[in-house]
């Protein structure tokens, strides 16, 4: 398709610069600096997209990120293969560069003939709310029958469907000063903040360039040169300065607390060079001391039959289409506006060589300079005239207008044939960032608008985003409210520049004489919201605008009412016969523009999602075929097959091998904290269970917390390594919080104890060797520590070293069993684990993971913290209570433990747990009853929380918590499976007798 | 995102805080010789206000010091951090001094 | 209360939708009411509904201090489970369950039940157990629940990566094939006019002040923004505000508000037909009818009636939700926001007796409401019209946080609400 | 008794490329002692051992050099990270406990459990800054300043050598993330 609506000259398009774009498998000519919209236009294609509901023919409507309607699905990379493709892209904002593949959306089977389009005849039935009030019989039939195909005809484009290739960059940023918008008053703003080189200001914008409404602008003039030349000069300025960051095509989409606010800077997406990996874009997370906020304003529709039609436009997108993209929209133009500046608009058109007419719902005594200098340039205008309606299939043809009488009668209706309609019904200041930052607005009557009233976070608006207009009162604004910005003075001098056309007559629904019941006047353009549908709304008794937005959709959209919010909000007032503030405003919430999930999340995608911790000993494993699994943050071994072996049968191998010769296993994960202090024996008896002062420096013993709730928290051995100093270890998953519970103890009730914690989770590697021949592996390898029964007994600790590397060595045990924990410095990690493997091979050392740890130490009964208690668990509960002091007077969650229910009969204890067919593996989770045959709702006793075949006890073994369970063992009960109940036995929650040395010796 | 001042390190954002709830529940002296009513009330109820609160936060990624912090739940806006063991700061006396 | 119908609404449609009437009356408050429920959210305006309907308590007035269903109610992420561990939690949101099932014929409302499953994974060993145990209690409680494989929740949620390179390899899931999603708006504007029609009074732009009590300490009535209302019993259920509103009455409850966050994208053609929910990595997703991916985010960590939490919950539950279905990074947030949720120590709802004679609460659903909105108005609406507690709220009391017989669903299973 | 004194030490981690502007290089194994004290209990005595602990919160000291070189980086009111050479940390370690014998603190050899990285390059605040939130303006944080502050999902502290040059330390499981993260926000770097 060639550009024949492109004009000869002019435009901020480079000529030299050629490109397509792909549209609808068309190839659509344009240059650098198009949008696809821009490039649509120059082709003369104003049919764009179909609407959400009544699939109607639809155009485009604006030049920037309030389109509504202009909806494409862009394939950015099509040559780089599949995944590069996102729906819902605005042609108007989307850069046009060679490769791009765009397709239009929600039609079937083509653009032009949409069978969806059968929607807009029911449209009598598709009322607001329709589907509240049908759709109800048969019962089932809402979510079988009706809800697919009212699911089928919502949604506009279609979802990605492949895992996304591109990246996504995070900044963090910090800026003395951080401005939004860089139309006239963001530059100027900047400019003053910048001034002072210690000031750090960036300065965001959304467009690909800055400027703001002056892109559009030939005519005006500042300081006596033309306005574009002073953007450049401020730009250049700018540049010059160190202090400034200046981001294009950088949207400000979220004003958080604290002046954190969030940018979404489009850093690939418009460049056809862009090397593969480089970000798609990147989100800036700027901390600002102050904020000025220049964002601007949006241009208001009117409200008339068939104002969707393709080729009616927003005034002053029309305007920047013709002198920014130098494109005609068309032949013939009417301009329908109640706004003096879409006279701009009429006269830059008729100079560019359009055929122009004025329709203007204001008389003319109301109109200021605007109406001679129109006719002066020998335009018709038509004062004090409504547009009754549009005509036209997929394309505006012409208005049918009628002069609107003193009594507001309907005069005679002309019809004035155009193929473009350039629409104004004023001005809204754009306040999203203002009301996100929590800012009050107030309703301003003189310009039928809200704009910022009290700020609520350091920052200010300057110019049309507080309701200024004119271009001389809004660089002034700009200019102080950069110098406020920075502690300076706020009365800069006065700006030269040309005077705008500004002041309009808030219209809400044009004057028509046609049945307003019949008739479709789009409120929202995308939701395809009528005047209609909010009467109706109102009627039916939502009048809070909150109310009416949900009931009809209006401001729901993709662009989020920043075309339809004032619209609709007036609509209510004026059928409420209530002010405007008394309808209320809806609070904007962040994102400003829509923002794709990729440049929220950033960098924490695939490899870089969530960290995976890994042991030193990790390496070893994976080289000699460990499965893992993933717990918290780490990932562990889970086991260790070998050839042909399912996880049975490896865990049958390695758990008889723990109790025949030796297993090693790696038990890094634990979490250690190193507690030391001349208080520490002291801290200890406050935050455990158990009693402290009595452990001899070199004992170890297993350690019981709680919360102050009395509910079982953590458990772990703890060794005392001195007087002044224990080797507490935790839970895996347990350490970080471990530690903070005892910091916030330590910290906050006992100030006064000399007692420091470290967390040593990560300089130590640990390598348990269980199993009656773990001594002999060991031996060897010891030095300056004694390993016999007498000299090193269970449950005592020593350091020395193993292999030449220092050590802190725990005869304990996890299984039962004789057994070492051997800590050592974590580098060296891998070289004993491997030191020691190797001469083990000569006892039948075995590897093994966690799953055989948790066989080994249940076929034992013990229990581990997270699978046999839930958190509603107390020590008596799992069997534990010999671990809790009955002499010392208080430790944290020892006066839980005496509330009435903690202490009621009946409440769930651990037990063993047997089945009838001892090849039977009940399920982990299977809950436990007295009498299958019951009816439902049956009483539960109990449920299995650890289960397992037991190679060394020669069945299965599980371990339950059963209401009252130890006065029931030898009770017969029923735990469910996957189809039914199987039988056990309850019986003591040991299952195991260790032969020889036992750890319990 | 909130900025909170950390009384040792100066402002930094709230991903490096954990925030421990209310501040100024003093766990009791001598647990056992309190009520069933008493204790769960010191467990569990909370002031919960609208407006200023006493609250607790831990500067976790960053010394590893517990602190108090008087906020307002409204505006989230933190009127003042202090050292934990100091009493709250008079609300009023801090809106006199604004 | 005219009825609405496929026929009704040809009808209306022939004549240009003039005839439809006020869906609620607004009226004038009166000086004195049987039943005052302070609070119109979903919850508050179904206790109205039930009460009307079921106890013939009819002299009731919904207090609202700004507009009904305006809080939590048209703020959440629209999920409807019941499959609880615990029989107290379990029987609670099973009776709610039931009710939705035939809410929409009941209010001749389409409320939008959509029983379009609601599918948990599970990516550990531990929460394989935990989930296991809910399957399995659910069944003798007669709540459907089953386990699938990962290759059965591919099957039933196609858009689903159950990569085993996955950070967190989908293990399996719990599908609750009745549970789904409702239109949130819908029920409480259904509830209301449904009360409205049998005399309840909807009384909106009116906050409740303080609480005037007899000279033997109960109830009289309310001081409210629009005057003194007269009540015999008054029931709060202001959710997030409860606190506030009960510090107005003079008590401190345990409960404590946080922002909770959620969002949508842009609407999209369907892509994702049930309701997902991943505790691991915290993220909640389902499409609404408007073809918005609906996902839900977690709280924030402090104290705040601002409905305004921090960026970083929102990436995180992002990247969670892109973790699992990575074709998702390209779609956008279209809309956030937040709401107040009022938050317990055992994260299981209070619904009962006051220390105040004739003052009921009804709160601490925290992140969890709306899928208990009919089966907590009915109970709710018992206690209110008998002045005990119905057998299904019996359990949650205020008082089990002296004796400590806590709900706690959290700790036991690790999953959020 | 074998003669094992074989086990030679791994590092958590072997270096990455990355191609833009900054480097980011591991840094081999080094002698760390996490020292905590009460201010009160230090009195003004705060150069123990050589190394310089007045420094105010969030400050690095160094003295001395070469192989003597001894650096505190005090992370908070009573909790400084001292640096070594790796070969000189069980000396350093008799002798801070000597002299502070009479005071209560507490002394804890966390040479393993950290591992460190150098990113330098004109570049080098952006690319910490993509994932460390705080202000590393050289006025905000000039060179000699050390934190414990975040990258990413990952616990780190972070020292300004030099205005283009600093250490980013995590724990050693954390090490590879941090390591991948700060090459992929190298990629990207303005």
């Amino acid at each position: 398709m060639s550009q024949p609506f492109r004009r000869a000259s002019g435009g901020r398009i480079d000529r030299n610069r050629p490109l397509t774009v792909s549209f609808n498998g068309k190839t659509l000519e344009g240059f650098a600096g198009d949008t696809v919209a821009s490039m649509l236009l120059a082709s003369g294609q104003h049919l764009a997209g179909r609407s959400f509901k009544y699939h109607r023919p639809r155009g485009i409507l604006s030049h920037g990120s309030d389109e509504p309607s202009a909806l494409l699905s862009v394939d950015w990379r099509h040559d780089r293969g599949p995944g590069y493709r996102d729906p819902n892209n605005r042609a108007s904002v989307v850069e046009a560069r060679d490769g791009l593949v765009v397709k239009t959306q929600n039609h079937w089977p083509s653009l032009a003939l949409d069978i969806g389009a059968v929607n807009d005849l029911l449209s009598p039935i598709f009322v607001a709310g329709f589907y509240y009030k049908t759709f109800m019989w048969p019962k089932r039939f809402w979510d079988k029958v009706y809800e697919p195909i009212i699911r089928k005809a919502a949604g506009l484009g279609e979802a990605p469907e492949y895992p996304d290739p591109d990246h996504y960059a995070n900044r963090h940023a910090h800026a003395d000063v951080l401005i939004v918008g860089a139309g006239p008053a963001g530059l100027a703003a900047a400019l003053t903040a910048s001034a002072d080189a210690s000031k750090r200001v960036i300065l965001a914008d959304e467009g690909a360039e800055p400027g703001g409404a002056l892109l559009n602008d030939l005519t005006s003039t500042i300081d006596g040169q033309p306005a574009m030349d002073w953007v450049e000069d401020a730009v250049a300025t700018l540049d010059g300065r160190e202090n400034v960051i200046l981001l294009p095509r950088t949207t400000g989409f979220g004003y958080y607390n604290h002046n954190h606010v969030c940018l979404v800077e489009r850093v690939s997406d418009h460049r056809a060079d862009a090397p593969e990996g480089l970000a798609r874009e990147r989100l800036w997370q700027v901390r600002a001391r102050q904020v000025v906020l220049a964002t601007g304003s949006h241009e208001r529709p009117l409200v008339f039959e068939n104002n969707d039609k393709p080729g009616v436009m927003l005034a002053e997108s029309l305007r920047a289409y013709v002198n920014r993209w130098a494109v005609l929209p068309g032949d013939a133009l009417i301009v329908v506006t109640a706004a003096a500046s879409a006279y701009r608009t009429a006269l830059d058109a008729k100079a560019a060589g359009m055929r122009v007419e004025i329709v203007d719902i204001r008389l003319g005594a109301d109109c200021g300079p605007e109406l001679a200098a129109a006719r002066d340039a020998g335009i018709t205008v038509r004062t004090g005239h409504t547009v009754i309606r549009a005509l036209g299939g997929n394309r505006v043809g012409a208005l049918v207008v009628a002069p609107i009488g003193t009594d507001g009668s309907i005069g005679p209706k002309l019809t004035l044939d155009c193929d473009c309609v350039a629409m104004s019904g004023g001005w809204t200041p754009s306040v999203h960032l203002f009301s996100q930052s929590r800012g009050k607005l107030a309703f301003d009557t003189e310009i039928d608008a809200f704009v910022p009233d009290k700020s609520v976070q350091a920052e200010r608006s300057a110019g049309a985003c507080r309701g200024l207009y004119d271009l001389g009162a809004v660089l002034a604004d700009g200019f102080a409210a950069g110098s406020d910005a920075i502690g300076g003075a706020a009365s800069p001098q006065p700006v030269e520049a040309s005077a705008a056309f500004t002041g309009f007559q808030p219209v809400r629904v044009l004057p028509s004489d046609a049945d307003p019941s019949r008739i479709k006047a789009f409120v929202d353009f995308q939701n395809d919201v009528t005047v209609k549908d909010i009467k109706l709304a109102v009627r039916e008794g939502f009048e809070s605008i909150e109310h009416v937005k949900r009931y009809t959709t209006t401001g729901m959209a993709t662009d989020q009412g920043k075309t339809s919010n004032m619209n609709a909000l007036g609509l209510v007032a004026g059928i409420l016969n209530r002010p405007i503030p008394a309808v209320g405003t809806t609070t904007f919430r962040p994102p400003y523009t829509p923002v794709s999930f990729g440049a929220l999340i950033g960098p924490a995608r695939n490899e870089l999602f969530d960290p995976v911790r890994k042991t030193p000993i990790d390496g070893w494993a994976a080289q000699n075929g460990a499965v893992f699994e993933p717990v918290g943050l780490w990932r562990r071994a889970r086991y260790f097959p070998q050839a042909g072996e399912d996880m049975q049968a490896a865990l049958a191998r390695e758990t008889k091998a723990v109790r025949s010769t030796v297993g090693i296993f790696d038990a890094s994960t634990l979490g250690k904290i190193e507690v030391v202090g001349p208080d520490a024996a002291e801290f200890m008896n406050r935050i455990y269970t158990n009693a402290w002062n009595k452990l001899k420096t070199g004992g170890c013993r297993y350690g019981l917390m709680l919360r102050e709730d009395g509910f079982v928290y953590d458990d772990g051995v703890v060794a005392r390594l001195a007087e002044n100093r224990f080797h507490v270890t935790t839970t895996t998953g347990g350490a970080p919080r471990v530690l903070r519970h005892m910091e916030d103890y330590l910290q906050t009730e006992w100030p006064d104890l000399d007692v420091f914690l470290t967390s040593i989770t990560e300089q130590w590697a640990v390598i348990a060797l269980q199993g009656p021949k773990a001594r002999d592996v060991l031996e060897p390898f010891v030095s300056e520590i004694e390993l016999s029964e007498t000299a090193f007994p269970h449950m005592t600790v020593k350091t020395g070293s193993v292999c030449g590397v220092p050590c802190r060595l725990f005869r304990v045990s996890f299984t039962g069993e004789l057994g070492y924990e051997v800590n050592v410095p974590a580098d060296y990690g891998e070289a004993v684990w491997t030191t020691l493997f190797n001469a083990g091979q000569k006892h039948g050392i075995t590897p093994y993971g966690t799953e055989a740890m948790h066989v080994l130490r249940a076929e034992v009964g013990y229990i581990v913290v997270g699978q046999e208690t839930d958190g509603t668990a107390t020590p008596d509960d799992v069997g534990l209570s010999g671990l809790v002091s009955k002499v010392k007077p208080d430790f944290v969650g020892k006066r839980s433990l005496s509330r009435p229910d903690m202490v009621a009969a009946g409440r769930r204890q651990l037990v063993g747990l047997l089945t009838k067919d001892p090849n039977e593996v009940l399920d982990e989770g299977a809950q436990v009853v007295k009498d299958p045959g019951q009816p439902i709702p049956m009483k539960m006793i109990g449920h299995v929380t650890s289960s397992y075949r037991s190679e060394n006890c020669g069945r299965s073994i599980a371990m339950a918590m059963i209401d009252d369970g130890r006065a029931r063992i030898g009770e017969t009960v029923f735990a469910t499976t996957p189809t039914g109940f199987t039988e056990a036995v309850i019986a003591p929650a040991v299952f195991y007798e260790v032969k020889g040395e036992t750890a319990d010796a | 995102m909130l900025l909170i001042r950390c009384p040792y390190c100066g402002e930094r954002p709230e991903t490096e805080f954990h925030c421990g709830g209310e501040a100024h529940i003093a766990r009791p002296d001598t647990p056992a010789d309190i009520s069933d009513a008493d204790w769960g009330s010191f467990l569990y109820t909370r002031t919960n206000p609208k407006g200023l609160h006493a609250e607790r936060w831990l500067h976790a990624h960053g010394c590893g010091r517990w602190f108090n912090a008087l906020r307002d739940t409204v505006s989230d806006a933190f009127v003042t951090t202090y050292e934990m063991g100091t009493p709250r700061p008079d609300p009023i006396s801090e809106t006199a001094k604004a | 209360m005219r009825r609405f119908s496929l026929t009704s609404l040809l009808k209306e449609a022939a004549s240009g939708h003039q005839g439809w009437k006020r869906q609620w009356r607004a009226p004038e408050p009166k000086k004195e009411y049987d039943v005052v429920i302070v609070g119109g959210g979903g919850h508050g305006l179904a206790t109205a509904y039930y009460l009307a309907t079921v106890h013939g308590v009819t002299k009731v007035a919904v207090l609202e201090k700004g507009w009904i269903g305006g809080g939590n109610t048209g703020r959440n992420t629209t999920i409807v489970r019941s499959n609880y561990l615990f029989d107290e939690s379990a029987a609670l949101y099973e009776h709610a369950m039931k009710l939705w099932e035939g809410l929409s014929q009941e209010l001749n409302y389409n409320v939008m039940f959509s029983q379009r499953g609601v599918l948990m994974l599970v990516h550990n060993h531990h929460d394989v157990i935990s989930f296991k145990r809910h399957v399995y209690a659910n069944r003798l409680n007669g709540i459907d629940n089953e386990w699938l494989t990962p290759e059965e929740c591919k099957e039933f949620c196609p858009p689903l990566s159950i990569s085993p390179d996955l950070r967190y390899p989908v293990l399996g899931g719990a599908l609750q094939r009745r549970g789904g999603t409702a239109r949130h708006d819908a029920v409480a504007w259904g509830y209301a006019r449904g009360a409205d029609a049998r005399g309840v009074d909807i009384i909106q732009n009116c906050e409740v002040l303080g609480l005037r009590r007899t000279s033997d300490g109960a109830v009289a009535g309310v001081e409210t923004s629009r005057g003194f209302i007269g009540a015999k019993r008054v029931g709060v259920v202001a959710a997030g505000h409860t606190g506030v509103v009960m510090s107005r009455f003079g008590l401190k409850m345990p409960v404590e508000s946080v922002p909770l966050q959620a969002l949508v994208s842009e609407p999209v053609k369907p892509v994702f037909p049930c309701v997902v929910m991943s505790n691991a990595v915290h993220a909640y997703i389902s499409q609404s009818d408007k073809g918005e991916l609906v996902i839900g985010a977690g709280t924030d960590q402090y104290v705040s009636y601002s409905q305004q939490g921090g960026i970083q919950i929102v990436s995180h539950t992002l990247d969670a939700i892109c973790e699992l279905f990575p074709q998702f990074t390209r779609m956008r947030m279209l809309r956030s926001w937040g709401g107040i949720v009022d938050v317990t120590p055992d994260r299981s709802p209070i619904l009962g007796k006051t220390p105040i004679p004739g003052l009921f609460v009804n709160c601490g659903w925290g992140t969890g409401g709306f899928k208990a909105t009919p089966g907590s108005g009915h109970v709710f609406a018992h206690t209110l019209a008998t002045g005990e507690p119905h057998p299904i709220n019996a359990p949650f009391s205020l008082d089990r946080f002296r004796t400590g017989r806590l709900i706690d669903e959290a700790a036991a299973a690790a999953v959020a609400h | 008794m074998l003669d094992v004194n074989l086990a030679s030490r791994a590092p958590a981690l072997a270096p990455r490329s990355s191609d833009a502007g900054v480097t980011v290089a591991p840094l081999g194994p080094q002698g760390r002692l996490s020292l905590r004290i009460k201010p009160a209990a230090l009195g003004d005595d705060t150069a123990i051992d050589g190394f310089d602990l007045s420094g105010p919160i969030n400050s690095r000291r160094s003295a001395g050099d070469g192989a003597a070189t001894r650096t505190a980086l005090r992370l908070g009111p009573d909790e400084w990270m001292l640096l070594c050479p790796a070969d000189d940390v069980e000396e350093r370690s008799e002798a801070l406990a000597a002299a502070l014998n009479d005071t209560a603190h507490s002394l804890v050899d966390v040479s393993h459990r950290d591992v460190s990285f150098v990113v330098a390059g004109a570049e080098a605040d952006s690319v910490i800054n993509a994932g460390c939130p705080i202000d590393l303006a050289l006025a905000a944080f000039p060179v000699g300043a050390a934190t414990r502050t975040l990258l990413g999902k990952a616990e780190i502290v972070l020292t300004r050598l030099a205005e283009d040059r600093f250490t980013v330390t995590s724990w050693r499981s954390f090490a590879p993330y941090v390591q991948g993260f700060l090459v992929e926000a190298a990629r990207h770097q303005l």
